[in-house]
């Protein structure tokens, strides 16, 4: 099959094991998650074959032309809407990482909702499995997990997901993108709000929607924007540099800030992004969103939706810097550069007070993607390419890794029955590495990944490319904005650094800190299994992009990645070549080393019923760290306050009650009055009787003429053939002779 | 040779037979005879025009064979109705088949 | 008088003789097999007519399933063997008078017609019964009415068991 | 062309030319010639029956472990005979109340349709009656008015057993004639024509004998068309024990031997027909000569009439409502099945391969005759399935005590 039929084929395995599972086999758990990790393998293999094509093709020639297959869609007026598959080198990266992760976690799921365990004795649909109990032969109880009640329900929703991904992937225009990111949307409000009798999970499944809805709204209005200008949404049309110059020459509708179409369209797209990947404004409902189960904060949280919005802007990254040259910025990516390294920090600091073993992964992926997006508000797409995939690998293997120990202390939480323990909190744990060296040895791997531990991990590259393209930016170019990202994010990696120091002491060292994390164990193969593979590429994946001049050592081409990406812009802006410089290194080393320094130092020995020595060290800070800076109380005293009183006062009381009401009442009085004068003038009298006329004449007639139907047919079939003879008579005789 | 008159007034002549069946017999079988020999008569008409008018087309003989199925399905139908008729209430006479008069 | 005529002139009177026998017998079984004879003398008809494969149809069709059935049916509704009393509803001569006036009707509209007299084309182009098999079944002449009928047979086979069955 | 060559022929050409030498016009010389050909095939027909009957018995009897008639003539080949003399010469009676007319019509009617479809048969391949470009078609008819004759033979004889016996005809007759007409089709879409002869030289190989496109259809026939004839074991239109003797209990003498003889001529008939649609008629080696080929055809016709005898003598009658399930339930069914899958099948063969060239004959014989054999696995393993699931005897009616003894003081069921 040539590689276009096998883009086209590729999303639709989990799509149709959505609908089998939806409509037939919801009551074979059994059945329904062999059909979706089948599906999922299915794209997978795929997704590989694909890859491998794409290699052999080989990444220039690639980009320059890649895989593309379009089809008329639905026409707008005498032009249709092109939809099709494409594949460049980002998608090459792209479907990479997503094929491998969305396995992984697929395979993951059946083991995180105990597949093959007993039904649970109380278990509602909604609510998460509350354990069984067993009785062996020996006769004395013990209570063991149980399986997911909506097991089926899951996999549909994340075979659906999984499309949805897919097909953002592979789309080769703006609009199937946003179906995409539409459908994972949808997804994500379904899976957080998976345990839908939790009212925290349903806030948290609300908030999500919502607030990524925000940002929805701005994309689509850029989407119509540029579909009005560009006259199509395909990338090959909207990023040939003809239309690029266009848009960069118009000025944006009614002179927006004095911004240039490509400006006003760039920033509403960016939006979006900032909804859907959770940067500063908009990071709200990430952190809630960790009430749906683990593995779907992996998937959708790490993995692959958030991601998709850095993937998104580094897609339209050519419009984003349409105008702009080498040097200097184009507003949308100053904008970027602020966000992003802004985010980056405001999360990292966050991070650092959570207790909720979750909830620090959760801050630490806002603070990464801010990471990406500041990378690309510098114009350093490749870098933040880069560590978009690295990201994703780690990312998804730490999530899966807090699942696996999750999992563990529930053992625990079941062995001793003490329901009230938080088998989240990181407080509660400690010495795991002893119950569960797999998940120990992986969650570091990933957690040094993420850390950006020197040399080795994947992290490591990805961030220092970013700090050198930034202080590329502001050595050679004399851009102020390359040295402010340089420093928000060299202080937010040694957050990281720290934070994810702070995390493997609190759950892995020392001693185990309750009954629960005594009694913790290893979980199953279907769960260590993912969290191995991740981890390999956690480590590999950064050795693509290790700089050709590293150490200013002549490598060679050891660098595959800026080959696979750079071709993504039209050729006439060309990437800056970047030398090697030792600041950037030295400040990724230093912060990376430093973060994990001070990480270890301060917990070492922590032992149980201290306080946090965070508390100690940051006093009255703490608990704004704790809080959030207070966010979301803010958003609630403001916006949903506010909305509230408009709907309640404004809509509800003045607007419908008073004016539209009334309007109704008076129309309605005075309609009634009208037609009780009809009725009394002129229906009764007039209609009324002429109708009862009718029908007492047609009465009597009937009864005068019922005498003719005797019920023979033949004395019928008699007068009809009187009629016929006489009437063919009449008309003969008119016809014929009087016709002449 | 012979001219289609003949034809057409043999038609005509047992249509006329077979209304006279129709609306004369008692028994509601032989109406349904009638109404067979209407049918044939039809037929004749049909052939002949074929014969006489458009020799070189089937159209003739194509509606020929379409009043076959329709007779036989006619006949089926009809006699279906007079034996659960006669099994009702015993009896065939069109005459005293008179539930639908007022 | 061509010997055809002759032949003609035999067999109309034929078919309307055993006709009329069908709709005055006493005895339906009698007017059952009358109407046999008349079926099978439009069989000849339809010969003379150079149309052999209607003729023999008209066999298959009305000797072989109808006639039978209506042999059957008659068989099936009678208590005794001979039918007693008049055979006809008392406006016979009604149904009498308006079948003459409607023939001296037709008759005279036929005879008024330009085309009444005419000849036949002197010889049939041969159509064999492949022409009308692939007549009867070519999207372009007439499947459809072909397909309406078969619809038409069906409902009736399926009609006339449910009409008739035994509860 | 001598003599030995094409007698028949010879004789037609001498006629006609000592006619014309009379000075007879050709119309009429055609007429007369149409008449003796009538004559000779009647006759032939009925005296064949009579070697027939004769034979019959002898087959029946060897079979039946008797002798069968042996006293008149040299193994008894005068038997029949001699029975022919006494119908004759005893008294024919009809019964009172019966309808006169239509009582003495019956037993000429079915004669006549007997006769009626030896006016299509190809004896060789020269010898046809009339070659009818509808002949199937016209067997189909002709039959129908042997079913007339027997209703009306069975009502008029004012008696109810002959009555029931009309009934029973008509339900058997009526209902078998379905996959009998299915059946014919096929030789008719294989031969792409209606016409006898037409059929039978379609078959001009071994190979390419219908036969082998279709053996199902072939047996279909051969049942269904026995049912048509109403010997063992569908004979219950004469079921002696149940209606003394069907439709023809009234008849007597002449009237009888000739109801007889038509059943007898018919039972030949069948087997005439079914080596004609089936088996290539008078197909054979040398069959260039048409006196070879009526050989031939007398050789395989004879010995399709030993499949009737045998199957007769062999076989017990069936029950009525068995009769009526195995027609409507199973043969219909599967001639329709034939039916269709040969005519797509013999189509897709004739769109690749070109059967008029022998090894295209040969390849679409093994083909249908592959699709003959799968449909046949398939309905024996339904029939099995069916069989295990339903328990195999079902009872249709329960017996009811004629007289009870007093103590039996409990009312007897309905």
């Amino acid at each position: 099959m040539t590689t276009e039929s096998l883009l086209w084929l590729l999303p639709l395995p989990p799509l149709v094991s959505f609908f089998v599972i939806v409509l037939l086999t919801n009551r074979n758990k059994a059945l329904s998650h062999a059909i979706a990790v089948g599906a999922a393998a299915l794209s997978w293999l795929l997704g590989m074959v694909v890859f491998v094509r794409a290699l052999q093709t080989g990444m220039e020639h690639l980009g320059e032309e890649p895989f593309r297959s379009a089809v008329a869609w639905l026409p707008t007026g005498n032009t249709a809407f092109e939809i099709g598959v494409s594949l460049d080198p980002l998608g090459t990266v792209a479907l990479f990482f997503v094929a491998w992760t969305v396995l992984m976690i697929f395979i993951y799921s059946t083991g995180y909702h105990n597949y093959g365990q007993p039904e649970g004795d109380h278990d509602l649909k909604g609510l998460p499995p509350h354990g069984a109990t067993l009785t062996d032969e020996s006769g004395h109880k013990h209570t063991v997990p149980s399986v997911e009640p909506n097991y089926s329900r899951f996999f549909a929703f994340i075979s659906l997901f999984a499309f949805g991904m897919y097909l953002l992937v592979v789309s080769d225009n703006l609009l199937t993108l946003f179906v995409g990111w539409e459908i994972m949307g949808l997804c994500s409000y379904l899976l957080i709000g998976f345990w839908f009798a939790k009212p925290s999970a349903r806030a948290a499944a609300v908030k999500a929607f919502m607030t990524t809805r925000i940002g929805d709204v701005f994309m689509l209005l850029g989407l119509v924007y540029l579909y009005s200008l560009a006259g199509s949404l395909s990338y090959e049309v909207i990023f040939s540099p003809e239309t690029l110059e266009m848009l960069a020459d118009t000025a944006a509708v009614g002179g927006f800030l004095g911004l240039t179409a490509a400006g006003l369209i760039g920033i509403l797209l960016l939006v979006g992004t900032v909804g859907k990947s959770a940067q500063f404004p908009l990071h709200v409902w990430l952190p809630d969103a960790m009430e749906g189960p683990t593995p779907v904060s992996a998937m959708i949280h790490a993995a692959t939706m958030v991601s998709a919005g850095v993937y998104m802007v580094i897609r339209i990254f050519p419009i984003l810097s349409a105008g702009g040259g080498h040097g200097e910025l184009t507003p949308p990516m100053m904008t970027m550069a602020f966000i992003g390294a802004f985010t980056a920090l405001f999360a990292a600091t966050i991070a650092v007070a959570q207790n909720d073993i979750k909830r620090v992964l959760a801050y630490s992926t806002i603070s990464q993607l801010g990471f990406m997006i500041a990378a690309l508000g510098i114009g350093a797409y490749v870098a933040a390419a880069f560590h978009l995939m690295t990201h994703a690998f780690f990312k998804a293997l730490l999530f899966l890794g807090s699942g696996s120990v999750i999992h563990g202390m529930e053992h625990g939480v079941l062995h001793t029955g003490n329901h009230d323990v938080d088998p989240q909190d990181m407080m509660n744990m400690g010495g795991l590495s002893k119950k569960m060296p797999i998940t120990f040895w992986t969650f570091t791997i990933g957690g040094m990944a993420l850390a950006g531990f020197p040399f080795v991990t994947a992290g490591f590259w990805s961030k220092d490319e970013i700090f050198a393209e930034a202080w590329s930016v502001f050595a050679n170019e004399g851009n102020p904005w390359g040295l402010f990202v340089l420093v928000m994010l060299g202080l937010a990696a040694l957050l990281t650094a720290f934070y994810t120091m702070r995390q493997i002491m609190l759950t892995f060292a020392g001693e185990p800190r309750t009954k629960e994390a005594e009694h913790a164990h290893e979980t199953p193969w279907t769960m260590t299994l993912p969290l191995v593979v991740l981890s390999f590429f956690a480590v590999t994946a950064g050795w693509i992009g290790i700089p050709n001049d590293f150490l200013g050592l002549n490598l060679g081409k050891i660098n595959k990645f800026h080959g696979v990406v750079e071709t993504l812009l039209p050729s006439e802006i060309e990437i800056p070549a970047l030398e090697f410089s030792f600041v950037p290194l030295v400040v990724s080393l230093v912060v990376a080393l430093g973060g994990l320094l001070i990480g270890w130092l301060l917990y070492k020995d922590f032992k149980a019923g201290q306080t946090d020595p965070m508390k100690r060290l940051l006093g009255g800070f703490f608990p704004v760290l704790q809080n959030k800076y207070y966010v979301d109380e803010l958003y609630q005293a403001t916006f949903v306050r506010f909305s509230e009183w408009v709907s309640e006062t404004v809509a509800f009381r003045w607007l419908d009650r008073a004016i539209i009401d009334g309007f109704l009442h008076t129309v309605a009085r005075v309609a009634y009055n009208l037609g009780s004068v009809f009725r009394d003038r002129f229906e009764l009298p007039v209609i009324h009787n002429a109708g009862d006329l009718a029908g007492e004449s047609v009465k009597k007639f009937g009864f005068n003429f019922r005498v003719l139907q005797t019920g023979r047919v033949q004395q019928y079939m008699l007068l009809v053939l009187v009629n016929v003879i006489a009437f063919g008579a009449l008309f003969y005789y008119l016809l014929e002779i009087a016709g002449k | 040779m012979i001219p289609l008159s003949w034809y057409l007034i043999l038609a005509a002549a047992l249509f006329s037979v077979g209304l006279y069946g129709v609306l004369a017999r008692k028994n509601a079988i032989a109406i349904l005879m009638g109404v067979e020999l209407m049918l044939n008569a039809v037929n004749i008409n049909l052939v002949a025009f074929w014969r006489y008018q458009a020799p070189e087309q089937v159209v003739g003989q194509v509606f020929a064979i379409m009043v076959f199925a329709v007779s036989a399905a006619e006949v089926a139908v009809g006699l279906a109705l007079v034996i659960s008729l006669y099994r009702r209430r015993r009896t065939v006479v069109a005459e005293n088949i008179d539930l639908l008069k007022w | 008088m061509t010997p055809v005529q002759v032949i003609f002139l035999l067999t109309s009177l034929l078919v309307l003789g055993t006709a009329l026998m069908v709709v005055t017998a006493p005895n339906l079984v009698r007017s059952a097999l009358w109407l046999i004879a008349t079926l099978f003398s439009v069989a000849v008809v339809f010969v003379l007519l150079e149309a052999s494969f209607l003729a023999v149809v008209q066999v298959v069709v009305y000797i072989g399933a109808i006639a039978i059935m209506f042999i059957f049916a008659v068989m099936l509704t009678r208590k005794v063997m001979q039918d007693t009393g008049p055979q006809t509803n008392s406006n016979w001569w009604l149904a009498a008078v308006f079948s003459l006036l409607l023939f001296a009707g037709l008759a005279w509209m036929l005879s008024t017609w330009g085309g009444f007299g005419a000849q036949a084309a002197a010889s049939v182009p041969e159509t064999t019964i492949v022409d009308l098999g692939q007549a009867l079944v070519s999207p372009d002449a007439y499947i459809l009415p072909f397909e309406v009928a078969s619809v038409l047979l069906l409902a009736a086979l399926i009609g006339a068991i449910v009409v008739a069955w035994d509860r | 062309m001598g003599f030995l060559n094409d007698p028949i022929l010879f004789i037609a050409e001498w006629l006609s030319a000592l006619l014309s030498g009379w000075g007879l016009s050709d119309g009429l010389i055609n007429v007369i010639l149409t008449f003796l050909g009538v004559f000779v095939v009647a006759n032939f027909g009925m005296l064949y029956v009579i070697f027939l009957v004769w034979l019959e018995r002898k087959l029946a009897a060897r079979i039946q472990d008797r002798l069968g008639p042996n006293r008149v003539g040299p193994y008894g080949l005068f038997q029949t005979v001699a029975d022919i003399l006494k119908l004759f010469t005893k008294e024919d009676t009809t019964p009172r109340g019966a309808d006169k007319v239509v009582f003495n019509l019956a037993p000429i009617l079915a004669v006549f349709s007997v006769l009626l479809i030896w006016a299509v048969i190809p004896f060789a391949s020269t010898w046809v009656g009339t070659d009818l470009n509808v002949g199937v078609l016209y067997i189909v008819a002709v039959g129908s008015i042997g079913v007339v004759s027997t209703l009306i033979a069975g009502w008029s004889s004012n008696n109810k057993f002959a009555l029931l016996g009309a009934f029973r005809t008509v339900a058997q007759l009526v209902s078998y004639e379905v996959p009998m007409v299915l059946s014919m089709l096929v030789p008719v879409l294989l031969a792409r024509n209606m016409g006898l002869n037409a059929i039978v030289q379609a078959q001009d190989n071994w190979y390419s004998v219908f036969f082998w496109m279709a053996p199902i259809a072939t047996l279909i026939f051969f049942i269904s068309s026995i049912a048509e004839v109403g010997r063992t074991p569908f004979d219950l239109l004469e079921a002696e024990s149940e209606i003394v003797a069907g439709f023809h209990i009234e008849y007597s003498g002449a009237k009888f031997a000739m109801i007889f003889a038509a059943e007898f001529l018919h039972a030949f008939t069948i087997s005439v027909l079914t080596i004609t649609l089936f088996f290539g008629g008078w197909q054979g080696w040398g069959d260039q000569f048409p006196i070879v080929g009526w050989v031939w055809f007398m050789i395989k016709s004879m010995l399709a009439y030993f499949l009737v005898v045998w199957v007769r003598s062999t076989l017990p009658r069936i029950r009525i409502d068995h009769m009526l399930n195995y027609n409507w339930k199973f043969l219909t069914p599967l001639a329709l099945v034939v039916l269709i899958v040969t005519a797509l099948l013999d189509r897709i063969v004739a769109d690749n391969v070109d059967i008029l060239t022998s090894q295209g004959q040969i390849i679409r014989s093994a083909t249908l005759f592959a699709a003959n054999v799968v449909i046949a696995w398939v309905t024996v393993a339904l029939i099995r399935r069916r069989a295990r699931q339903r328990p195999a005897r079902v009872p249709v009616a329960q017996p009811r005590p004629v007289a009870r003894p007093p103590e039996a003081s409990t009312p007897a069921s309905s």
